[in-house]
């Protein structure tokens, strides 16, 4: 339990700075950390795959899509100050929302099965009712990826959106 | 009631406003995507928590099924956000969205 | 004076006749309109075989229009030329029309008005081609009003001849037609829309899915729901009758609006809510429109004095005959309100005679306005030198406005106040007022316009001209004809009118 | 397992797969390739596809997927709705863009996750066929067309979206939650055993409709800059417009039926609060706008409201009136995009400032936009009218008259903001010396079959109506 | 004497020509006339003019068959010719409301249309001549015809409806006569008073039509005669129909306070007044309410009505009659006096001594505006102070207007003496102190008016004026000599009564329950002496035109403007209705315009292009997403909590 605490604490407080954070090196240094946290509770409460796929896949491909448009990108200052009107008016909405879900999530009595789970295997189930949701998954990679490629394979310079003389001329 | 399962489900719920904040307050769209995740992986969390404490016991596996499945297109999503980012970097020497002023 | 004793005792069979009739009434018009689309418009030569044509459409449906009056003279109370056929099963609507001798008398009479407004479209001079389209399109609206015996079809009707009607004031009209159309616009959607959820009420709350009228008649609705229907009805075809404080947007497009389509908002569009709220408020929701009856004749005495005085010092001579135009359809309203039977034949036969002397102001005032340059009274006067036909019209046309004896108006308002006397003691005498008033201003018209002595910078307009003259002395022998021989108008009216009471009181 | 052998069943979903791969490797392979009619094509032989199983109820994978009634009819539309986007396309491809050979592909892509969310019953498969079609459409949305505004309307695009996708997680999982099933069709009972006002359901709700606000075309977004040439192109907004919102509303209405109609709380109340507020905020923010395009865009709010009005008798005859009107909406929709894009075309330029004269220039353009319009508002003969309709029918049933009392004056409202255009595209003197330039064909043919379908689908509503109950039997089963 | 003659005749065509048709044609011939004329727009005035005279002399022997026929036969209610329908009966409608046209010849009809279409015929003859120089001739002649055709059929009417049609003709007629200078702004302001104060009558007679029609579901003059006693109605049912005919009888016929389009009417060419006063507009109210006569019968108020207020008419009009400067207004209100007497005396039951008035005031009330007429012409002044000494240069006309004086001042034997010598009779018969007193007051009163104009016009000196040479004055000659002499001798004679019987007029004219009134020598002597002293006072106070005393000149002047009643009416309507009418009108354009284009406006302000709404961005999206989301979800949770919680 206590650990489940510190790691919940922990991720928690990772995620936070990671959004507040000016540098946004630092920004996906921290985002990274939280994600492996997770990947952390993961393993406290799931089943074992998940914690590997969390860790392994998510966190070090995000990371790495991130650190490849810092490659890109130069001079990631945010010129955003601290506290400044969207500051302010973000962090009102984000708390109204905290407020709202922790309130009822947490004074919710969920119900709970008496007996302890005696569930089907987690890649028997994958491999059964969720194998077309695999394959869907497949489709939904395959073309973000196609998709990102094709968007950055764009050449420079044809960015300036063209606009032909018009057929049409005004009165 | 389960301290367990409450606990977790506010920790779902506090990373989903973190990310909302993200989402809402940061300019730059390196944080926004970050946002999203957040986002979604509180509700994977949820998901997670209940498949292990809740009645989703049913079917445990379904919970970790959808954080797989979440965090897949989660990934999906950043990839073709960053691109679009790297997109309008390269015109506009920015990351933020609203850049420009239509 | 009981409806009882006035139930024909005797309804005969009516004879079958040739159906598709009314049919061809209501669409003519807008096949000639499409017929017109293949008409080239260049040249001169172009546009005047494009009125001619047009010319042609109309009269044949005035044919039609007088045919269907000669057979439908022998007809009781029934709905004669009735025509069914499924349209829209899935809702419940029917391709259902039917003419009876409240809505037949006011067919011919738009079907005589839209052939003067076409002959009368001479001055037209810019993309006659669209304005003609639109003339017919229009024609076929207001037809199809009249004629049709199906809610939804109704609406369709409504909405048809309100589209051709605001781009015809807001494309060919005068200085500020923009304004006018706007006007006219705005108030036709609200009335519109009050007519869309009254029907829509009475359709989800009637028991069986219908828009028939005829089937619909039937329904019994709760009190309640039945007044609220009633009063939107009424209320919708109120804002086109015009009552007040709506009357404006007619005053406004009457004034704006090029000759013939004045001609045609006065003599044939106003007319439309008359129609409606004999047809459905008296006819169909007699006992629920009988409740609030006292508002609506307060409405009516209201806007019949109000109105007459504002044609007093009225300076625009357009503006005159709209107020006219109100006090009438006021007069009207109150007649309705009134559901005695004399006083419906009156106003019918009123709608009529107004319809006809409308038309026959708005010629009139074109042409002097066109020939002054000015609308304006005060810059007019002493014109009788210049123009004495026009003069001699213009003294017919306000005698007609005013309803004198031995021309159309007279037999109307005679009817109107024998009628609605008996029900309506003090509201009765105020409208008579009205009428004094307008007599006045008419007359107080005449005298400021052709006497005394004229202004030199009108001294050397011409008179009247030869279609100008055809087109007023047509209307003009109309109105007297109807004047003196009311019997062709009034026997075929008052078996409809009678059995549209007495199946409204059923 | 057992029902592993009716994966035959997603063989549309396998043809448009495949086309989509094909279309792919013409625009690697063979630049300029006409890479529509093969989208096309695809199309047709998906529909085909579909047809061999019209009036089927197919099972799939305990209950992962149900092909039923109501997903054909939705596929039906969406097809539909794709076939006429990708007729229309061509005519919106400007020079500048240059090659998008692979856009029809993700137009295949983003159809077959339509297609897939409307017969998904589950949560993980419904999640991820929503998470393929909003993919695709962000991808769509700056692929189509090179610049820097599309490249920030689709980045605001792809944040929004996720955060929504987000939402809906969120929501389901609580329902999941409270339920302990992922499939929909399960939670029926567990449902209606909780409090008529648990907190819980009550979020879940809240958070799956802020999940679909802005799928359902609830929230206005930004697909747009400067111009016409610049933003979004219109034939995506256009497919975002129509199958988008017909497979969101799809999908909501499969999850309303089996888990919130079930539940005592007051779901009904709920959505005609929500739908009120949006029909009145969407003609506010449709009647400021100064291009067609936006116009267009935000009315689809208050339309959206007008399609959940629809949920408050959702067991009555609610969900066939969804369907017509959705039918209504999609054509309506498209017939007014196509009819921009072709006069924009013409006239470089979408103000609506720029219609003046249309009447003149494009008769028959303007025909279809009138046709269109009118539909919106919802006047009869047309189809939007008998959509209408219905939804008051609805409504009234239901026993919510204030709502239909909004929603007629809303009607009234909207109609001031579309005659504005009409009375522009016809009475305004004309701004422009318009060339008459040929249209394309293709959206020609786009033109005229939507404005026709408007009108024939208003004068012969019964067999839509007819098909229509057919979904909504087959969904409440 | 033509009366006594056909008596004479013991059997002939008399008993067996129908009068109803020869009524029809005396009806039909002048609209024949007319309608020809305009049919073949006929613009030569000789030949407009000849037609319109032969036809209207042809009318007048049809009128003088109808009264021999009349006299011949005793009063027989013939089924009265119907011509025309309004609601024919076999379309349901006949037992709803019927009306029809057609012609009732009775004594009554009979002898007043013999008095306006002679007077027609001479007027006709005699603008023939007086109008040469004047344009519009033809339009004159049309006009005439008009009036003669209106007035006949309101001397021939059958019902209410019908009467109230040709009231309605009657109006327009008189509009257009006294109209017929339409340059003259006096001219048609004129006219328009008139037409609107008419109007009031027929709208008043209308009123009476709906109104008698809903108590007795009957219009018809001779069966609703009967049914007046019959109880159907209650007194104040009858005293209010009579009120309303009462109403639209004193628009026409100039009762007080309606009075006043007749001064006005002088404004009118000679010939027209000439109509207007003795057989036209001003006298077919006095008419209406002859033929409505049983209404009042069987109301005593509305008698008293009558009485009160011919009594008070009759007393102003030859009062102010008295201070006129204009000729023309001078005999206008001398009429106003007569038509009052003649109510007077309908109101105090001397029915047959009214309508004897009314035909014997007829004929030099005609021959006085004729006269007028040349004498204006003459001089080219209508203003009796320019006047005087045409006696010697006018010799002729000058005997004319002495005998039209004196016949309508009522000395004997000219004719109004014994028309006023019967009122006076049964005034007497009643003895009622104050009904002797006016009618002796207005005879008295009225002989000096008349005798005033004589003497102002005739005696003294001609006034000089600058370009007026009194040496170029000429007699008058040739046709309007000779109508107006034939004028002269009709108004000697007009007043002989014949012996006692139908060829007595008043014996002629008779309503079923009212006494025959006989005279008796007392009212005779009295009536005389009255007018031969009221005549010899005029003569002596005005044929030397006395000085005002200063003391009189605001009362002078205020009978002169008719007590300023015109101008109050003037001052009702140019004062209250017509900023009314602005305020109105401003009404209209500020506030209801206002408001509809508030709400076109506010809908167009609302429309109006917005950036800032226009441009939603990606966080101002998001925010609303979130925001939303929140706040729907904590309002359902409240709500719910609030209202599910509680039941």
């Amino acid at each position: 339990m206590i650990l489940i605490y510190a790691v919940v604490v922990l991720m928690l407080l990772t995620a936070v700075t990671s959004v507040v954070v000016r540098n946004t090196l630092w920004a996906i240094g921290s985002f990274a950390s939280s994600m492996a946290l997770l990947a952390l509770l993961y393993l406290t409460i799931a089943p074992f795959l998940l914690f590997a796929v969390q860790l392994l896949v998510f966190t070090t491909v995000s990371s790495a899509l991130l650190f490849g448009l810092l490659r890109q990108t130069t001079g990631l200052e945010s010129s955003q100050e601290p506290f400044s009107r969207e500051w302010i008016i973000g962090s009102a909405v984000a708390a109204a929302l905290l407020a709202l879900l922790v309130v009822v999530v947490a004074t919710t009595s969920w119900p709970v099965r008496a007996t302890e789970n005696a569930a089907a295997g987690f890649g028997a189930t994958l491999t059964n009712m969720y194998v077309v949701s695999l394959a869907v998954l497949v489709v939904i990679l395959a073309s973000a990826a196609l998709g990102s490629g094709l968007l950055l394979a764009a050449p420079r310079g044809s960015m300036k959106s063209p606009a032909p003389r018009p057929k049409g001329t005004r009165r | 009631m389960n301290a367990g399962l409450n606990l977790i489900l506010t920790a779902s719920a506090a990373l989903f406003a973190v990310g909302a904040f993200a989402v809402v307050a940061r300019r730059s769209a390196v944080l926004m995507l970050i946002g999203t995740q957040f986002m979604f992986f509180g509700g994977s969390i949820a998901f997670v928590a209940f498949a292990r404490f809740g009645l989703g016991a049913a079917h445990a596996s379904a919970g970790a099924a959808v954080a797989i499945f979440a965090g897949a297109t989660a990934v999906a999503e950043l990839a073709v956000g960053l691109a679009m980012a790297a997109l309008i970097y390269r015109e506009h020497r920015s990351l933020a969205v609203d850049a420009d002023r239509g | 004076m009981t409806l009882l004793q006035a139930i024909p005792t005797t309804t005969a069979a009516p004879v079958p006749l040739p159906t598709l009739l009314l049919s061809a009434l209501v669409w003519v018009p807008a096949l000639a309109a499409l017929g017109l689309l293949f008409f080239p418009s260049r040249t001169e030569v172009q546009r005047q075989r494009i009125r001619s044509y047009s010319i042609a459409a109309t009269a044949l449906v005035l044919a039609f229009a007088v045919f269907m009056w000669y057979g439908f003279r022998d007809q009781s109370g029934t709905y004669a030329y009735e025509e069914t056929r499924s349209w829209l099963p899935a809702v419940g609507s029917s391709y259902h029309l039917g003419a009876d001798g409240v809505s037949m008398p006011l067919l011919l009479l738009s079907a005589f008005l839209f052939v003067f407004a076409v002959l009368s479209s001479s001055r037209v001079r810019e993309q006659p081609k669209e304005y003609l389209f639109l003339l017919l399109v229009l024609e076929t609206g207001v037809n199809g009003v009249f004629a049709s015996l199906d809610y939804l079809l109704f609406f369709l009707f409504w909405q048809m001849q309100a589209v051709p009607m605001f781009l015809l004031i807001a494309r060919f009209g005068g200085q500020r037609r923009l304004h006018a159309a706007w006007k006219f616009l705005a108030v036709d959607i609200a009335g519109s829309a009050l007519l869309l959820l009254a029907i829509l009420i009475l359709y989800f709350k009637a028991p069986v899915r219908t828009f028939d009228i005829v089937a619909l008649h039937d329904v019994v609705l709760p009190a309640a729901m039945a007044t609220l229907v009633a009063w939107l009805f009424f209320i919708a075809f109120a804002l086109k009758l015009p009552v007040l404080p709506f009357h404006t947007w007619f005053i406004d497009s009457l004034a704006e609006a090029p000759a013939p389509v004045a001609l045609i908002l006065g003599g044939v569009v106003v007319k439309l809510g008359g129609y409606g709220i004999i047809r459905v408020d008296v006819g169909e929701f007699q006992v629920a429109f009988h409740k609030f009856s006292g508002a609506v004749v307060v409405i009516a005495v209201v806007t019949v004095l109000w109105t007459a005085i504002a044609a007093l010092a009225q300076d625009d001579i357009r503006r005159v005959a709209g107020y006219v135009v109100v006090s009438h359809m006021g007069l009207v309203l109150l007649a309705a309100a009134s559901a005695a039977p004399v006083a419906l034949n009156g106003a019918i036969v009123l709608m009529v005679a107004d319809g006809l002397t409308a038309a026959l102001l708005v010629l009139l005032a074109a042409a002097i306005v066109e020939r002054t340059g000015t609308s304006s009274i005060r810059a007019m006067g002493g014109m009788a030198g210049r123009m004495g036909k026009g003069a001699v019209l213009w003294i017919f046309a306000a005698l007609a406005a005013i309803g004198f004896p031995g021309l159309a108006g007279f037999l109307g308002q005679l009817l109107i106040v024998v009628g609605a006397y008996p029900s309506h003691r003090i509201a009765t005498p105020l409208a008579l007022l009205g009428v004094l008033v307008v007599a006045g201003a008419m007359i107080l018209t005449v005298q400021r316009i052709f006497f005394g002595a004229i202004p030199e910078r009108h001294g050397r307009i011409r008179d009247l001209g030869t279609v100008e003259l055809a087109n007023t002395i047509g209307l003009l022998s109309l109105i007297v004809l109807l004047g003196v021989l009311p019997a062709i108008l009034m026997d075929s009216i008052n078996f409809s009118v009678i059995s549209l009471l007495s199946r409204g009181a059923g | 397992m057992r029902t592993l052998g009716n994966l035959l069943a997603f063989s549309p979903e396998l043809w448009l797969l495949a086309g989509a791969i094909v279309v792919f490797l013409i625009a690697r392979l063979r630049p300029g390739g006409s890479t529509t009619v093969v989208a096309l094509v695809t199309l047709v032989a998906a529909f085909l596809a579909l047809a061999t199983q019209f009036k089927q109820t197919i099972t799939i994978l305990d209950g992962a997927f149900l092909l039923d009634g109501f997903a054909i009819v939705i596929d039906v539309v969406v097809l539909a709705a794709a076939a006429l986007t990708l007729l229309a396309s061509r005519a919106d491809i400007l020079p500048g863009d240059g090659e998008a050979g692979a856009v029809p592909g993700f137009f295949l892509l983003a159809t077959m996750g339509a297609m897939l969310a409307a017969s998904a019953t589950e949560m993980v498969s419904l999640f991820l066929a929503l998470e393929l079609l909003a993919i695709n459409l962000y991808v769509l949305s700056v692929l189509a067309r090179r610049g820097l505004a599309p490249a920030t309307a689709g980045l605001g695009y792809v944040v929004a979206g996720a955060a929504s996708s987000a939402l809906l997680l969120y929501g389901l999982a609580l329902v999941f939650g409270l339920t302990g099933e992922t499939r929909i069709s399960a939670t029926t009972g567990a449902m209606a055993a909780l409090a008529p006002n648990h907190p819980a359901v009550l979020l879940a709700l809240s958070l799956i409709l802020g999940g679909f606000a802005l799928r359902m075309g609830l929230l206005p977004v930004r697909w747009w800059t400067r111009g016409f040439e610049a933003g979004v192109p219109l034939r995506v907004i256009m497919f975002v417009q129509s199958a988008g919102i017909v497979v969101a509303f799809a999908v909501f209405a499969r999850l309303a039926v089996s888990t919130f109609a079930g539940s005592r709380i007051p779901f009904a109340a709920v959505i005609a609060g929500v739908a009120a507020v949006a029909m009145t905020g969407g003609n506010l923010l449709a009647l400021t706008q100064a291009s067609v395009r936006r116009l267009l865009v935000y009315s689809t709010i208050a339309q959206g409201g007008f399609a959940l009005a629809a949920f408050t008798d959702v067991k009555g005859a609610g969900l066939s009136a969804l369907v017509v009107f959705l039918v209504a909406l999609v054509l309506s929709n498209i017939c007014a995009f196509a009819a921009v894009i072709a006069y924009a075309r013409l006239v470089h330029s979408d103000a609506i400032r720029d219609l003046a004269g249309m009447s003149r220039s494009a008769p028959g353009l303007a025909f279809a936009l009138a046709v269109a319009l009118v539909s919106l508002i919802g006047l009869p003969p047309v189809a939007g009218f008998f959509g209408k309709v219905l939804v008051l029918q609805a409504v009234v049933n239901g026993g919510y008259a204030w709502l239909a009392v909004v929603a007629i004056a809303n009607i009234v409202f909207a109609a001031f903001g579309y005659l504005r255009v009409l009375r522009i595209a016809f009475v305004d003197p004309p701004v422009f010396e318009v060339a008459p330039a040929r249209l394309d064909r293709g959206i020609q043919a786009a033109v005229a079959l939507a404005s026709a379908g408007v009108v024939f689908m208003g004068l012969l509503v019964g067999p839509l109506y007819a098909a229509a109950s057919y979904g909504r039997a087959a969904l409440l089963h | 004497m033509t009366l006594t003659l056909l008596a004479a005749a013991p059997k002939g065509p008399l008993d067996t020509w129908s009068p109803t048709l020869l009524a029809q044609f005396e009806l039909l011939l002048p609209l024949i006339a007319l309608l020809i004329i305009l049919a073949f727009t006929i613009d030569s005035r000789r030949v407009s003019a000849a037609i319109s005279i032969i036809f209207t002399l042809a009318s007048v022997v049809c009128a003088l068959l109808v009264i021999a026929i009349e006299v011949a036969h005793p009063v027989h209610l013939e089924r009265p010719a119907t011509f025309l329908q309004f609601f024919t009966g076999q379309s349901g409608g006949a037992s709803e409301f019927t009306l029809q046209w057609g012609v009732l010849a009775d004594p009554l009809a009979a002898t007043v249309g013999l008095a306006v279409i002679v007077v027609s015929l001479l007027v006709q003859v005699y603008a023939l001549s007086f109008m040469r120089r004047e344009d519009g001739v033809v339009r004159f002649f049309c006009v005439l015809l008009f009036a003669t055709f209106a007035m006949l059929g309101v001397t021939l009417s059958l019902s209410y409806f019908e009467m109230l049609l040709f009231f309605g003709m009657v109006t327009l007629s008189t509009y257009l006569l006294i109209g017929h200078w339409w340059q003259r702004e006096e001219a048609a302001a004129a006219a328009t008073r008139a037409f609107i104060i008419s109007v009031i009558g027929d709208l008043a007679l209308l009123a009476a039509v709906a109104y008698i029609y809903f108590r007795f579901n009957e219009l018809n003059f001779q069966t609703l005669a009967g049914q007046y006693t019959g109880g159907r109605v209650s007194a104040n049912g009858l005293f209010i129909m009579a009120i309303l005919v009462f109403i639209a009888a004193a628009a026409k016929s100039a009762q007080f306070p309606l009075h006043v389009w007749l001064p006005g009417s002088a404004q009118a060419p000679a010939p027209a007044a000439a109509l207007i006063h003795s057989a036209g507009s001003a006298v077919c109210g006095v008419y209406l309410i002859a033929r409505t006569y049983g209404l009042f019968h069987v109301s005593p108020r509305g008698l008293a009505l009558l009485a009160i207020a011919g009594g008070v008419s009759a007393v102003l009009g030859v009062l102010w009659a008295l201070f006129q400067d204009n000729l023309k207004r001078a005999i206008a209100y001398t009429t106003m006096g007569e038509l009052g007497l003649m109510v007077l005396a309908l109101g105090i039951g001397a029915y047959g001594a009214g309508v004897f008035e009314l035909f014997t005031n007829a004929w030099p009330k005609a021959l006085l505006f004729l006269g007028a007429g040349v004498i204006i012409r003459e001089l080219r002044t209508e203003r009796l102070s320019e006047m005087g000494g045409l006696w010697r240069r006018m010799r002729f006309t000058g005997w004319l207007m002495l005998i039209a004086v004196a016949a309508g001042a009522g000395i004997p034997p000219f004719s109004t003496f014994w028309s006023k010598d019967t009122i006076m009779s049964k005034a007497l018969a009643l003895d009622s102190p104050l009904a002797v007193a006016v009618i002796a007051a207005v005879t008295f009163l009225g002989a000096i008016a008349l005798v005033r104009i004589f003497a102002l016009v005739f005696t003294g000196e001609t006034a000089r004026r600058r370009r007026f040479e009194p040496e170029r004055i000429r007699d008058a000659g040739g046709r309007i000599a000779f109508a107006m002499s034939l004028l002269a001798i009709i108004s000697v004679v007009a007043g002989i009564r014949g012996f006692r019987g139908r060829t007595d007029p008043i014996g002629f004219i008779t309503f079923p329950g009212v006494p025959l009134p006989n005279s008796h020598f007392m009212a005779a002597a009295a009536v005389a002496i009255i007018a031969v002293v009221g005549a010899a006072v005029g003569l002596v106070l005005y044929a030397r035109r006395l000085p005002v005393p200063a003391a009189l000149r605001p009362v002078r002047r205020a009978m002169g403007e008719g007590l300023f009643i015109d101008r109050a009416y003037q001052l009702g309507a140019v004062a209250v209705l017509m900023p009314v009418s602005r305020a109105i009108g401003w009404v209209e354009t500020r506030i209801v315009d206002g408001a509809i284009d508030l709400v076109t406006d506010s809908v167009a302000f609302v429309g109006q292009p917005r950036g800032w709404l226009a441009q939603v961005r990606a966080r101002q999206l998001l925010i609303g997403l979130l925001a939303g989301v929140v706040a729907l979800g904590a309002v359902t949770i409240v709500l719910a909590g609030r209202v599910i919680g509680k039941s």
